[in-house]
């Protein structure tokens, strides 16, 4: 177990040094006007050569990527150098993890036990009317632009219940929608899988035998059903719930939530490297991370499964 | 044990039993009568597809949500189990007084809850057990049934089990409310040989301990001569002999049963083909008319083809339903193998040889 | 046990030998069914999947003939009010313009049939695209042993990096147009379907059918093409359905990054984005209803199709 | 006067309150109600005094002294004393700017006319005390010029001329100016807190010099990314004091008599449009770039698309109500400068553009045929005219098709193709225009400071607008442009204000008058609906006063339009008054 | 009989046999340093039970499981590990296998003239679509099918009839060697005898040479010339079929023979399994070795253990050789 723990550390930190080594130098390919905004005509060559000078960015490639990797072995993430200039990064990102974290988790628990209800309940009720909604919402949610759905919620939602139309932490009922909208796509997913892999479980052997035993359906689909078809969504759980934490662009900027949202696309927008190299870093961590645990939630829910084999399912 | 006297404790008497697929009917029990009586073993053979397990099936109202009694009856303490519409009558039968067992130990139990657990439920369920009880319980049956070290093992999961151990906990889980009757659907067949002897041997003996009604189902005629008091045979979804196990084997009617018995390895002579049954079953979906094997039978008469065989009475306890015993048809004699048996039977010298294929020198 | 057996009347003749024919008893009971037969037949029997296809069918139709209608207008063009010579902007649905105007003048009718062509042809197209990359990547993933790890890296490296920016370096080195923005939809699009595939396969891999053809000396090649994709048929037709439709919406991002379609080309995704952004007076909201409408109707078609055609795909459904 | 808090909302956050390295609006939107320089302009754009009492300047034209206003004190963001604004600070500051490693934006502003600055931040020069920058005792705060710089103390009221206290910047290091904390305040207003992505607070400056000037108590900005989105609705209920109303939503609010009573028009500002035709293609081969060099040189074809141009039918796609409020038919916008009561756009021939259309159908059709007999043979029609724009913007997307259409329409498909080609709006201009890739492109330019000379710089050799300094036979005997050789004349002449805007004006209207660019609109407008107060802060056509809420109210109920325009007409009569009445 | 077979021809030889698998732990070895060889044309059986290693064995002959120890010989050239093309396409050719669970091994998405002709496009073992549907039809007619079956789908076909299907797809290799996996294990009675049937029928009029698994010695004996005994991955015993079953001498194969359910109800009634327990050998002193107990028949057991085995049959183990 840990001979195993340790090769997938040594196996993510390659891969992590691989993404974050390539984005690295994606960025360096981009075009060095981009460092000035709109200020550019402004400047004159001199300044300009100055400022780049400033951010590191006239020296070749290699002396970057080694003084980067040098810093980081310190534990120093750097300092913006545009987005906020001269904050450390990890003081702007720092705050805003706990937001996207407590929406996250918030939504995710909502997706989870929503959809967890629903799915089941499709499943029990498999082809009836129940089901049958239950599946037109999961088309609605899928087939519909998000942009637009969510935007209608939140003015009707706002108005409709006297809701605060922007985030304030310090107003509980405003956490309500934005917590609520982030949570629908999960409901919509988290419903599918779970009525999926019930149905799939339901033609199992062993539900015979609970069966031949004499246990009643509803015991049947508690006991043995439910738990089973949870475990291959056990696996995608981690990284599900940790990308929730990543923050959605469109929730966040929509209700000012002061969150991870959006904040790579902006950084990498405006070529903020440190930045850029901070939020690849934790994302791909917790990309890298989310599969990990997801294998280990796997072998918790599943007593067959050790986490031995040198492939383990991704 | 004298079945003269044994009670019926269960009784189905023309059962019909249809599946509806694809939008065709097909009927998988034909009118299939059968006695069960209390405390014997009863074995049910038959080749693959021939309605062994639909037939028991329905004894547990456990068929496929396509399927349904179509007419027929099954009288089981008094009630007619056929006639059960709703799922609650039935959790007042099913593992409390008829319980059962598949054939695959490897996909029967949940392969995520402990076998303790698998077995505990049970207890809780039926004998309202409250959770430390049952856990008690649970060992203590896992103990009967041969697992050793009981206390520790019943924590583990199905996967950490061998194949015969996990039979063992199926048989466990079956044994443990004391059923009336416990159905063996093909308990051993994905076991081997060793295994499955030591499993025989389990059922035989709790089944001296707890006195219950077997129902033995399989399609090894080997198997059953180890178990069974009494034998049906089945084809097509029809019973179609039915005897103690020693009539059967010593002195079969139905050609049907003649081909089975025929087809054992054992009764093979090396270098010679081993008999073999034509063809394969007849479709369900289609009206059968006359007899069902009549297509595959190398002494099927004209008649067979036209009328259906009813039964004859060969004893008290033996009948058959083949045109072949009807008076006016043609003598014939059983084939040479089978005539073997039977002087098996009587004398231990002639079987010497038995047990497999015997070498033609 | 029923006593005694009735002695009846039966013609003596039929008591003889029928004799036996080897044969016929070989004979297989079913044989009338094909495949693709009971896929279409438990496709057709449901009658939701079967409603959207003719739909879904009259709209393809509808937005291939649309142009050649009398009276159609260019969907590019700008309307001019004649009267005062400005651009008849925002014009509510009426008889001349059916679906309205937009903001500088132009026929929402014709943008919108316009867009759902250009659209679904992008659609097809990356579909088409994600499918074959996917589908090669995740077999010789999920199937060739030696690859996987090469591959999992890749995979896992193409899969954490931002697809940001390779869109905005894209966006640098490409110039806008219908082409790149296939491209710049293509170049992760694949990745799901490739993981997708690879762990479908994993699981049917070592079947014994699999076994046997590698004993039979099959070329890996072969084995992907016959031994484990058609297994997958019904789930890759449910993910390039499904990624027909996420397309089609997808491509406003790209035209924010500056990958989009020229404004000469309207598609779907950017006339619902256009949409968006005016939904807030209610009488404009025409602007952002009939492209979502025509959006939503294709995007649940493709995906209520596409899982209609997957169940009946699957052989266990042919009951 | 009474006022209420301030509430808003903004979709950009700061990059940093660091001022002397910053040059973008969104962070001076901040930076110029919380620092003061030492003048600063008042509600009719006269340059008052702010920090500084008084000052003169030498005869030669080169040398400022002020003297400082005694007792203003820097304070913390909590309001807390920290130390006096002393004329060090000036210096201080001076030093921070030029000095290369920090990199500040707005440096070149100050280093082009400050003595021996540019040598100081190249590094020729290491002595610091030769630069024009100098504390002659602690409230005498002296510059010493390159040369005359006639309005040099408009630049004054500009970020690289603030002052900042040494002691506290170098406490602060690299930190300086990354929050609200590590910055201190002499200011109206102290930005008590600052949440990035959730908002910020300023309160009223109580130790400020002028705080009796200071109306609004508070001033609260909520951050959304989707403002523009969410804004109108958020006015709408009442969240916020004043939003600005997209040109998509403005039919619909102006169609509703509710809505109708509280837009006004927002106010325009300095920035000038210009379609340039492009002296210097680069664009790809497929566009035909040859073909364009040929065409472009022709005068009648320039003129051509000159007069063809419908400004207004483009203008709709941003402003369609009121388009003409914002179209302009000089590059130098009006009300930017005058001399002697003269605005500077009716000055010499600039005044037969700054009346008249330049659209004229007639005329474009006249141009049209004559550069098709000119230019047959030589170039191949129709031309094709490779037309970038900012994909990133609505309002542009939709411009580039009207235009697109419009031209050809006018010209006939045989004579042009307008390619509109859309480009991201990162790094749009640097794709586009810095690099040549077009031919024709709508382009802007803001101007530094209060003298016409601003508006020049675009399209002087150096710079990568349009370069006009490759237009071919436009070259004089010094090996320069005939535009570039009025401009320096124009620039020499630095005592004779008027003289100095008259030869500017000659030189904008040449340049007009030649087709190198199409004059087309002024920035800002559009329509908002606030509860502000107009015309009452201080007003300036370029830098950063006009963000500062001094002066301004917070009224209980938004402006109609009309009401509006009637402050607006008395200000204008005011201002007339006050113009002529300033003594600077 | 051991005289003439002495020179008769090995197709098969396994010597030291080792297969490895990568678990947990480490390693788990699921077949240890195994020794025997098949001549042509007879029937070797291979029994043992779930577990025990009979597949990795046919396996790794076939090559689809790597060997981790000894060697594999194939008519004398070793076929284990890397070997060159043209021997790969020849071992492809001439070794098949048939595989346990007919309603597994066939590719259901194929058509059964797909199935059949698999191998012959690998080897290319046909010039023209004419050839190859002639082969076809052949190999079909072989295992007792009817022609016009090429053109249906493995779903139509029932259990016997797929293991046919199986079978024929071997055959049409015109193979030397045939390795059936337990083949009838997963079929009913009245199939069981169908498919041995057959396989007997075809390796006499081939004269094929086949490995035959299974776990019922009941089959094994109809079906094999000679047995091997194979439990937890070792060989315990070896020898000519109606040797073992007359003289079987390790305890493991007594348990498994006894096991063998009799179709004769009376004796079967008083029957007691008597399970092997591994713990009656006494291996603390003297290991247990591969010894020719008897002639031709080998055994695992150290020399006390045979001579009390063969003891028991009044005969005098061989005189130990080497
Ligand atoms: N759910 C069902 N739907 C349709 N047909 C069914 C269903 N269950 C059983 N059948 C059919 O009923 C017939 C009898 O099946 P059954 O399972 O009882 O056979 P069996 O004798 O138990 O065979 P085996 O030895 O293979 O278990 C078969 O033809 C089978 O195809
Ligand atoms: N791929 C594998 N990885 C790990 N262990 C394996 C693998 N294949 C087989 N084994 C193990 O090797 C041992 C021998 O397996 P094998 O399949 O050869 O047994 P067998 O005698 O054929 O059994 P059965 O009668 O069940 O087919 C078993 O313990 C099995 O669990
Ligand atoms: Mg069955
Ligand atoms: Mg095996």
């Amino acid at each position: 177990m840990a001979r195993y723990v340790l090769k997938r550390c040594l196996q993510s930190l390659a891969t992590l040094f691989i993404v974050v080594s390539v984005v690295f130098l994606l960025m360096r390919l981009l075009p060095l006007e981009g460092y000035f905004g709109d200020g550019y005509d402004k400047l004159s060559p001199e300044q300009r050569t100055a400022a780049l000078q400033r951010m590191g960015l006239l020296d070749p490639w290699y002396v970057q990527l080694g003084n980067f990797y040098v810093r980081l072995s310190r534990g120093d993430l750097g300092t913006s150098i545009i987005y906020r200039r001269d904050v450390p990064v990890t003081e702007i990102i720092a705050p805003r993890i706990p937001y996207s974290m407590y929406f996250g988790v918030f939504a995710t628990l909502l997706a989870l036990a929503l959809g967890l209800t629903l799915g089941v309940f499709m499943a029990r009720r498999k082809g009836q009317a129940l089901d049958k909604a239950g599946t037109a919402y999961i088309v609605l949610i899928n087939a519909m632009p998000s942009a637009v759905y969510l935007l209608f919620i939140q003015l009707y939602g706002t108005s409709l219940f006297s809701l605060p139309i922007l985030f304030d932490k310090y107003r509980p009922n405003s956490w309500i929608l934005p917590a609520i909208s982030l949570s629908l796509g999960g409901i919509a997913g988290y419903a599918m899988w779970i009525r999926r892999y019930m149905v799939d479980e339901l033609n199992k052997d062993y539900i015979k035998l609970a069966k031949a035993k004499g246990l009643p359906e509803k015991l049947i689909m508690v006991r043995h059903v439910m738990r089973n078809a949870f475990v291959p969504m056990a696996q995608y759980l981690p990284a599900a719930i940790l990308s929730t934490i990543a923050g959605s662009i469109y929730i966040e900027s929509l209700y000012s939530i002061p969150g991870m949202g959006g904040l790579l696309v902006d950084v990498i927008q405006r070529q903020d490297n440190p930045m850029v190299q901070a939020l690849v870093l934790i994302f791909s961590s917790v990309g890298i991370v989310g599969l990990f645990l997801g294998d280990v939630l796997m072998a918790v829910f599943d007593p067959r499964i050790k986490l031995v084999k040198g492939e383990g399912a991704r | 044990m004298s079945l003269a006297k044994a009670e019926k404790i269960l009784e189905a008497n023309d059962l019909v039993i249809k599946f509806g697929l694809r939008g065709q009917t097909l009927t998988a029990i034909r009118g299939a009568s059968l006695d069960v009586f209390e405390g014997e073993t009863l074995a049910i053979v038959g080749e693959s597809g021939s309605g062994k397990s639909v037939l028991t099936k329905s004894f547990i109202g456990m068929l496929d949500r396509n399927g349904w009694v179509d007419s027929g009856s099954i009288i089981f303490e008094g009630r007619d189990l056929a006639a059960f519409r709703d799922e609650k009558q039935w959790l007042a039968i099913r593992g409390k007084k008829i319980s059962m067992v598949f054939q695959d130990p490897m996909t029967s139990l949940n392969p995520l809850k402990t076998v303790g657990a698998q077995i505990a439920e049970v207890y809780a369920l039926h004998r309202g057990y409250g959770p430390k009880e049952a856990a008690a319980a649970a060992v203590e049956i896992l103990g009967r049934v041969g697992i050793p070290d009981a206390g520790k093992r019943h924590k583990q999961y199905p996967h950490e089990f061998s194949g015969g151990m996990r039979q063992r906990v199926v048989i466990a889980i079956a044994m443990a409310c004391a059923p009336r009757i416990l159905i063996c659907d093909e308990p051993t067949t994905a076991l081997d040989v060793t295994i499955q002897a030591q499993i025989l041997d389990l059922i035989r003996s709790l089944q001296a301990e707890f006195g219950f009604t077997t129902i033995y189902i399989t399609h090894d005629l080997g198997v059953v001569a180890n178990v069974a008091d009494r034998v049906a045979v089945m084809y097509a979804g029809k019973i179609v002999e039915c005897g103690t196990a020693e009539e059967v084997y010593y002195d079969p009617r139905h050609p049907y049963t003649w081909a089975l018995l025929s087809s054992l390895p054992q009764l093979g002579i090396k270098g010679k083909p081993l008999f073999s049954i034509k063809g394969t079953p007849p479709s369900l979906f289609k009206e059968i008319e006359g007899d069902a094997f009549a297509p595959r039978n190398p002494y099927a008469l004209k008649l067979d083809f036209v009328r259906e065989p009813p039964r004859f009475q060969v004893s008290p306890t033996h009948w058959a339903a083949t045109w072949l015993l009807d008076p006016r048809a043609p003598k014939v004699e059983p084939p040479e193998i089978i005539g073997q048996l039977r002087d098996c039977g009587k004398s231990e010298a002639a079987c010497a040889d038995l047990g497999g294929g015997r070498a033609g020198r | 046990m029923s006593g005694k057996t009735r002695i009846e009347a039966i013609d003596p003749g039929l008591f003889e030998f029928a004799g036996f024919d080897e044969n016929a008893s070989e004979q297989i009971g079913y044989s009338d069914y094909s495949y693709w037969g009971s896929t279409v037949k438990v496709f057709l029997k449901n009658r939701v999947a079967f409603v959207l296809l003719v739909i879904l069918g009259a709209l393809l139709l509808f937005t291939f003939v649309q142009p050649l209608l009398p009276g159609q207008r260019s969907p590019t063009k700008i309307n001019i009010d004649p009267a005062t010579s400005v651009q008849m902007r925002n014009r509510a649905p009426d008889a001349t313009y059916w679906f309205g105007t937009n903001s500088i003048g132009q026929d929402l009718w014709a943008r919108i049939w316009s867009g759902t062509r250009t659209s679904l042809l992008i659609g097809l197209i990356v579909g088409f695209f994600e499918m074959i990359v996917g589908i090669v990547y995740g077999a010789l993933w999920g199937y060739v042993r030696k690859l996987d790890r090469v591959l999992t890296e890749i995979y896992n490296v193409l899969n954490n990096i931002p697809t940001t920016i390779i869109l905005l370096l894209m966006a640098y080195i490409l110039r806008p147009g219908f082409r790149t923005m296939i491209i710049a939809m293509c170049v992760t699009g694949w990745l799901g379907l490739a993981r997708f595939v690879r762990n479908q396969i994993v699981i049917i891999r070592d079947r014994e059918y699999n076994l046997a053809s590698r004993c039979l000396g099959t070329p890996t090649r072969r084995v992907i093409a016959k031994n484990l994709l058609p297994y997958l048929v019904s789930v890759i037709m449910l993910q390039t359905a499904l990624s027909i439709p996420g397309t089609m919406g997808g491509g406003v991002f790209l035209t924010y990054i500056g990958l989009g379609l020229p404004v000469s080309i309207p598609s779907l995704g950017n006339l619902v984005n256009e949409g968006r952004l005016i939904m807030m007076s209610p009488e404009l909201r025409y602007q952002l209803i009939f492209p979502t409408i025509v959006l939503s109707i294709i995007t649940i078609s493709f995906y209520v199709l596409g899982n209609a055609f997957a169940d009946a795909s699957d052989p266990r459904n042919h009951v | 006067p009474k006022s209420e808090d301030y509430y808003s909302v903004y979709a950009g956050e700061l990059t940093t309150l660091n001022y002397l390295v910053v040059a973008a609006e969104n962070e001076h939107s901040v930076i110029a109600n919380v620092v003061d320089g030492l003048v600063e302009y008042d509600k009719y754009g006269v340059l008052v005094p702010s920090l500084a009492t008084e000052w003169s300047n030498s005869a030669d034209g080169k040398t400022w002294t002020f003297t400082l206003r005694k007792g203003v004190k820097w304070v913390d963001n909590k309001g807390k004393v920290y130390a006096e604004v002393k004329a060090q600070d000036w210096v201080d500051a001076a030093k921070y700017l030029f000095d290369k490693k920090n990199a500040s934006l707005t440096a070149k502003i100050a280093y082009d006319v400050v003595k021996n600055a540019k040598a100081y931040f190249d590094g020729t020069l290491t002595d610091f005390s030769q630069v024009g920058v100098k504390a002659l005792d602690k409230y005498t705060v002296q510059y010493t010029l390159e040369k005359p710089v006639p309005y040099f103390l408009s630049m004054l009221t500009y970020v690289c001329f603030l002052p900042v206290n040494g002691k506290f910047l170098a406490a602060a290091g690299s930190r300086f100016g990354t929050d609200n904390k590590t910055i201190l305040y002499n200011g109206a207003y102290i930005l008590e807190t600052f949440e990035p992505q959730v908002g910020r607070t300023m309160v009223r400056n109580d130790k400020y010099w002028d705080k009796e000037q200071v109306y609004i108590k508070r001033l609260i900005f909520k951050y959304n990314k989707e403002a523009t989105t969410l804004g109108p609705e958020l006015f709408l209920r009442g969240e916020i004091s004043s939003v600005y109303v997209p040109s998509a939503l403005i039919d619909s609010w102006m169609k509703d008599p509710a809505k109708k009573a509280v837009v006004r028009p927002a106010e325009t500002s300095s920035y000038t449009y210009f379609y340039a035709f492009n002296f210097n293609p680069t664009f790809d081969a497929q566009y035909e770039p040859d073909n364009w060099k040929v065409v472009v040189n022709n005068k009648n074809f320039r003129e051509s698309i000159f007069h063809a141009l419908d400004r207004r039918a483009a203008m709709i796609t941003a402003e369609p109500y009121a388009p003409e409020r914002r179209l302009q038919n000089t590059i130098t916008p009006r009300n930017f400068v005058n001399a002697s009561g003269k605005d500077f756009v009716d000055m010499a021939d600039l005044a037969k553009y700054s009346k008249t259309d330049s659209f004229n159908k007639a005329l474009a059709l006249d141009f049209k045929a004559k550069a098709k007999a000119e230019l047959a043979g030589k170039a191949t029609f129709p031309v094709k005219i490779m037309m970038p724009y900012n994909a990133g913007s609505t309002d542009w997307t939709n411009r580039a098709q009207v235009v697109e259409q419009q031209l050809e329409n006018l010209l006939g498909k045989d004579y042009v193709d307008v390619i509109p080609v859309s480009f991201p709006a990162t790094g749009f201009l640097g794709a586009t225009r810095r690099k040549g890739n077009y031919a024709i492109q709508e382009c802007n330019w803001g101007p530094d400071y209060a003298d016409p000379e601003t508006y020049t710089d675009p399209f002087i050799t150096g710079s990568n607008y349009n370069w006009p300094e490759k237009a071919e036979g436009y070259a004089q005997a010094n090996g320069k442009p005939v535009y570039e050789n009025m401009v320096a004349a124009a620039k020499a002449e630095v005592v004779n204000i008027a003289k100095r805007y008259e030869l500017f004006a000659k030189a904008e209207a040449y340049f007009i008058g030649e087709a190198f660019v199409i004059p087309y609109a002024i920035g800002g407008g559009g329509f908002q609906a606030s509860k502000l107060e107009p015309f009452s802060y201080p007003f300036a056509p370029f830098g950063m006063s006009y963000l500062k809420y001094k002066g301004q109210t917070v009224m209980q109920k938004p402006l109609a339009t009309e009401a509006y325009n009637k402050m607006k007409e008395a200000w204008d009569a005011e201002r007339e008054e006050a113009l002529k009445k300033s003594k600077f | 009989m051991s005289g003439a077979m002495l020179d008769r021809e090995k197709i098969i030889e396994v010597k030291d046999l080792s297969v490895d698998f990568r678990v947990k732990g480490g390693n788990f070895r699921a077949v240890d340093k195994v020794n025997f060889h098949i001549y042509k044309g007879e029937t070797f059986g291979l029994v043992g039970e779930s577990g025990s290693g009979k597949t990795t064995i046919g396996r790794a002959i076939v090559r689809i499981n790597e060997a981790s120890g000894g060697e594999i010989l194939f008519k004398g050239r070793r076929i284990d590990g890397r070997i060159p093309p043209e021997l790969d396409r020849e071992v492809v050719q001439k070794i098949q296998m048939i595989f346990q669970d007919p309603m597994a091994s066939l590719n259901e998405r194929a058509k059964i003239d797909y199935i059949v002709s698999e191998g012959l496009y690998n080897i290319r073992g046909f010039s023209s679509e004419e050839e190859r549907l002639a082969l076809v039809r052949k190999a079909l007619l072989e295992v007792g099918l009817l022609p016009e079956f090429a053109s249906r789908f493995p779903h139509e076909f029932s259990g016997g009839q797929r293991q046919r299907i199986g079978i024929a797809r071997a055959l049409i290799m015109s193979p030397e060697f045939i390795i059936a996996d337990e083949p009838i294990s997963a079929l009913d009675v009245s199939i069981r005898a169908q498919v041995l049937n057959l396989l007997a029928q075809i390796q006499r009029t081939k004269g094929l040479s086949l490995m035959f698994i299974a776990h019922d010695l009941s089959v094994v004996r109809f079906i094999t010339d000679r047995i091997a005994v194979i439990h937890l991955g070792k060989i315990v015993e070896l020898g000519d079929t109606e040797e073992i079953f007359s003289r079987p001498l390790h305890p493991y194969t007594r348990s498994l023979l006894q096991a063998v359910p009799l179709p004769d109800p009376r004796r079967e009634k008083g029957k007691k399994s008597i399970p092997y327990d591994p713990s009656c050998h006494d291996y603390g002193t003297e290991g247990p070795a591969w010894t020719e107990a008897l002639p031709g028949h080998f055994a695992l057991g150290n020399g006390a253990e045979i001579e009390a085995w063969t003891g028991r049959y009044g005969a005098a183990p061989m005189p130990k050789q080497k």
